[in-house]
This record gives C-alpha cells, structure tokens and sequence, in this order.
C-alpha cells in the first residue's frame, strides 16, 4: 500500500488543480484526496473537510498532507488531532509548496517509498 | 466558589455571538488592511454556528459544554483564528472544574493561553490575539477586577497598532503592518468585554 | 504604478485559484493575470497565452512571473524573448513555488515596491 | 550545393506530420512509463498545426520556412518539448543559407543543437532528446550518410534507456527512470528516420 497524499488548500480551485496534476503524472498508484475552501465556500479551510480528505486516503503506509498558508496548515494540525493515535503519527504535514510538494511526494510515493522519504522528497524541493 | 449555571452560559454565549456579529463588518474591515478581509466573517460563522447549538451544548455540565462549544469554532470558523480561538475555550473546558474559584479560573486561563500559543506556535509581540490574552492573564493573575481586565483587554488590542506583524498573514506586509490594530486582537477584546458586562451583573 | 503578477501554470484551475487567493489578500493594488492549460485546454501551458497575460499586466515598474513545472518556465521564457527588449529585461520569472510565490510577491509589489525586492521577496520562500 | 525547393519542404513536412500521428500513441506511452503521459499528443498537436499552415509556410524561403515552423510549435506543441523542438527548428532556420553544401548543414544544425541545449538548461547524457541530437551532430561532423545518420539516431534513442534522468518530468522519478526510453528522444530519432527517407530518395 503506498502513501496517501491530500492537498489541503485555502482554494478549491487549486486543490484540485494540483490534484489533476498529480493524477497526470502518477495515474492511480496513490491514494489521493483534497479538499479547499472554508465551511461556507469561501476562500479557507475546513477542519471536517481535511479530516475527511485525510480518512479518505487512509493508509497503512501513512499520509502526506500539502497546505499553502498558516491557516491551512494550524487546521489540518487540528485534524490530525482529531483523527488522534494510532493513526496521527502516521500523518505528516509537509514544509513545502503545495503544488510542487504535491507532484513530488505523489511521484516518491507511487515508487513505494516509505512516509519519511516522501515527506523529505517534498520538503528537498529549494523554491521550485 | 463561582459556578456558572446552564443559564449563565446561554446568556454568555448569546451575547458573544450577537456581540460578533454586530462587530464584524469592523472585524472584516481590520482583517482588510493587514489580511485577506475575512476576520469578522469567519468569527461569525464560527459563534453563529455555537449559538445555533445552544440547546444541546447548554444541556452539557460547564466543562463539557466549553469543550463542545471551542471544537465547534475550530470547525467552523475556516481561518487560521478558528483553531487558536477554538482551541482557547476547549483548553479551558478541560482545566476548569465545575465549580472554581478565582484562583482556580486563572490557573485554567493560564493553560487556556499557552494551548493558544502552542497551537499558533507564537508568542507575545507578534501583533495577534496573543498580544491580547497575555495581558489579560497577567491581569487576572495580578487580581484585578473583571471590568479593570476588559479595559485591559481593550487597551491591549490598541497596543497592536503600532507592532510589526511577524505571525499570520499580516506578517507578509513586513513594515507596512505597522498602524493598524491586529483583527484577532480586536476580537478577543471584543469577547472580553462581553463576558465582563455579563459577569459584573452577577451578584 | 506597482509590479504587475502574472501565474503560468499547467493548470488553469490552480492558476485561477491562486490568482482569487492573491486578489483577497491585495484587492486591485496589483496588475494581475494568469493563464493555464495547454493550446488544447489539457495540462501544459501555452506561450501565447503567456505572452497575452503578460502584456495584459504590462508595467513600466515591470512583471514578476510565477511558473510551476519544467515546461512553464521554459514557455515563459520563449514569451518574454518574443515580447523582446525594451521590456523583456524587466519581465522576471521567480524561482518560487507558483501559489506562495503568488502570494508573496502580489503583497509585496502592493506596497510599490522595486521589481527586484518584488522578485526577492517570493524567492526568499524557504519552502513554506 | 543542395537546395531544398519548396514541394520538398512540403513533401518533409507533411511525411513528419503524419509519422507523428501514426506514432503518437507510443509517444505518449513512454511518456505514461516516466511522464505525465502527453508528448505525443503534444507532438501532434504541434505537427498538425504546422501542417495546416503549409500553403503559407511553403510559400517562403525555406529559412523563413523553417522559422515559421519552428515558431508554430513553439506555439502549439503546449509541453516542455515545444520551446526545445520549436528552438531546434528556428535556429537551423536563422542559420541555414538558402543554398548550402554538407559543411553549411552541419554548422547550422550544430548551431540549432545548442540552441536547444541552451534553451533547457541541459547537456548530453541527462535522458532528454539532447542525447539525441549530439549524437546525429557526430555523426554529421564525421561524414555519415543520411540513412547512417538515421540509423544512428534510432540506436541513440534506444541508448537512452539505461540512463538516469536529471532532467525535466522523468527526473522526479529518480532511479525509477531507469529502464524506460526518453519520450522526447524518440520523437527526435522518429523526425530523423523521416528525413532521411526523404532524403534519400533525393538524386
Ligand atoms: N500563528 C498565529 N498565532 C496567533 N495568532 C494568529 C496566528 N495566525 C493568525 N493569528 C490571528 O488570527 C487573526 C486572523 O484570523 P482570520 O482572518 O480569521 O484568519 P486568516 O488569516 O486565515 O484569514 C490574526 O489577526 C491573528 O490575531
Ligand atoms: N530541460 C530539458 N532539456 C532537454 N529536453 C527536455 C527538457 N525537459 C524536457 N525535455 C524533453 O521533453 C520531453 C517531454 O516532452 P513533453 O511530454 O511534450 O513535455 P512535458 O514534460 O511538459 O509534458 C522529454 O522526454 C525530454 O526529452
Ligand atoms: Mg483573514
Ligand atoms: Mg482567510
Ligand atoms: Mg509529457
Ligand atoms: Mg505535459
């Protein structure tokens, strides 16, 4: 089972942008979900919506969540909170750029790569 | 000994949520010049979206109903204020006792403030709400009254204006942060009012 | 007059996405465009696209391009060569990732600033 | 002193055209193994503009010719392999005297080679269609025949399996980009087989 990978952005649109992406380069080697957007629409996130995201693509090996602003990330930290051990510490937010991050840990997970080496993929990236 | 009745928190939060929405046009307003203009609304999804739960987080023993009402703002508010604001009242749900005295209560405002500051991995003097809940704990630690904390409470949310944002989107301004007061800030001085007019009635 | 933005990425959601996240944080203070999609509307990107959006921006204080991939950079390299000098040399592609990048570099180029500390600025993005 | 007329120009452009169509669904395969799965639609889409212009193409020198060529799939071809075989097309155009010996050729195409290199930011041995066109630039600067050129270029392409990419898409792949020919590689050694056919049936 590979990594699962979730774009968390504070856009919809760019959520799934980066998702299309992805599944482009990686076809449907890895469980992939996203989510964008706050609890009415607007630009932001949602805590319920990433924790779904996140259980969605739930997978053994882990997942790797990529988030755009502080807003998105201090809310999937929530999330992660919620989804609570033993699953949490197989949940990583990355430190990287959520569109590049995306296509990169997706490409290091569909090889098989274990949580850690998907996560350092994505977070070697220097800006681009 | 303080205990708040069912009641007591209705009225609270009642008068929270209307207080919001009455301020968020300004709230949006303060968020417009140093963020991305959505502070009032989000804070008023998020106290919206408590005070139509009423019934069934009244119905609740206070801690409890503190917990339920602070995971309701995490989900509902969608900017970055709704876990650092959610997070703040599930903290003090799960210190305060049902029953607590001054001592008591400041000692859970105290973890209230650093779960704050854990969750937005800041501190004072980065121009947010921060800035506004470490004066307040202060306060209460220095046992001022609940009228003198909210003036504080405001006093500190001016103090905002003239700091340079290093936390939140408002740090992306750099200089150009300085002069405009911090909308989480505001918000939580907004909140502090609230509660000290609600709770000075109290006999 | 400030800096004016333009996003190139491989898809237009994500392009239009982050164009609406740089529009809420700066409002109309910034020349803004973006462009994405292939001449045939699948992922990639189009030079003539590229060139429209960044003549559509056109600032005599200059343009700061944010790409994603490989392929929009080099693109957007063919565009400012056909837009050629004088303008070319104050039309910069950002090695920053596209959406942060975006972000950065609008909010800067809002308070008037220098093409260069514009370009610097979204740069300076360690990842995240 | 060869001359390229302006039917032979027609005659290479469409047999491109059409042998890019046949073959891009194995473009495009190869691509899928280490891409995201678009050059030979990106190919094809370049080619067929290109030759639903050839009436105004055909009707100018052929430096200008190979220009406007190059220039329109740079404009259509949409993916990372546009600029590079647009540029490719371009230069031989900018450089290529209307009427040129062997020597004339080869510069120009040497001179189109780096172009290409240039414009990617990349050499040899990096798994792109560069290790490609050094190869047939070898091989003209020694004197092969056009269909050794070709053959050259097949086995060249062929070679480009066993190499790690560092390079654009197929270089997030790492190790795993091992073992799989370079999409771009066989479009050129593709275009080249084409050419030579063309100009071996040339008196
Ligand atoms: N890391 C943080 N630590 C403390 N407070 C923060 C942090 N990030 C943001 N804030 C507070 O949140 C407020 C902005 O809230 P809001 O506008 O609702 O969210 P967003 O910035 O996601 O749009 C700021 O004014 C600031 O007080
Ligand atoms: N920087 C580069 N230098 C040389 N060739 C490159 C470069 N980037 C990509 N290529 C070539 O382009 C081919 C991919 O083209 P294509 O699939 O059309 O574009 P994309 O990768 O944007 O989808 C690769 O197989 C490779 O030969
Ligand atoms: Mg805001
Ligand atoms: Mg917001
Ligand atoms: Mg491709
Ligand atoms: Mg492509």
């Amino acid at each position: 089972m590979n990594v699962g990978i979730v774009i968390v952005s504070h856009s919809p649109l760019v959520a799934e942008g980066a998702a299309q992406m992805v599944r482009q380069m990686v076809g449907d080697e890895v469980p992939l979900a996203w989510c964008g957007g706050d609890p009415s629409g607007g630009l932001g996130t949602s805590v319920e919506a990433i924790t779904n995201a996140i259980e969605s693509v739930w997978s053994e090996a882990g997942v790797a969540v990529l988030v755009d602003l502080g807003g998105a990330e201090t809310n999937s930290e929530m999330a992660i909170e919620f989804i609570g051990e033993p699953r949490a510490s197989r949940i990583v937010i990355c430190n990287a750029p959520i569109v590049e991050g995306a296509i990169m840990a997706a490409t290091e997970a569909s090889g098989g790569a274990a949580l850690s080496s998907v996560v350092a993929t994505a977070e070697e990236l220097s800006p681009l | 000994m303080t205990r708040l009745s069912s009641d007591d928190f209705r009225a609270l939060v009642t008068a929270m949520a209307s207080a919001v929405a009455d301020n968020a046009e300004r709230l949006t307003e303060l968020d417009r010049a140093i963020g991305d203009g959505d502070h009032g609304a989000n804070m008023q999804r998020g106290f919206d979206a408590v005070a139509a739960d009423l019934d069934t987080l009244a119905a609740k023993p206070l801690p409890e109903a503190l917990k339920a009402a602070g995971m309701k703002l995490v989900m509902t508010v969608g900017g970055a204020s709704g876990p650092l604001v959610g997070t703040f009242f599930m903290t003090l749900g799960k210190e305060l006792p049902e029953e607590f005295d001054r001592a008591g209560f400041t000692e859970a405002f105290s973890k209230a403030v650093a779960a704050v500051a854990a969750r937005g991995k800041s501190h004072q003097g980065q121009k947010t709400l921060l800035d506004v809940l470490f004066p307040m704990q202060a306060a209460l630690e220095d046992g001022k009254s609940v009228g003198e904390i909210a003036t504080i409470a405001g006093q500190a949310a001016e103090a905002t204006i003239p700091i340079l944002a290093t936390r939140g989107r408002a740090s992306f301004l750099g200089e150009r942060s300085i002069g405009h007061m911090d909308p989480g800030a505001a918000s939580v001085a907004l909140l502090a009012s609230v509660a000290a007019s609600m709770l000075e009635q109290q006999p």
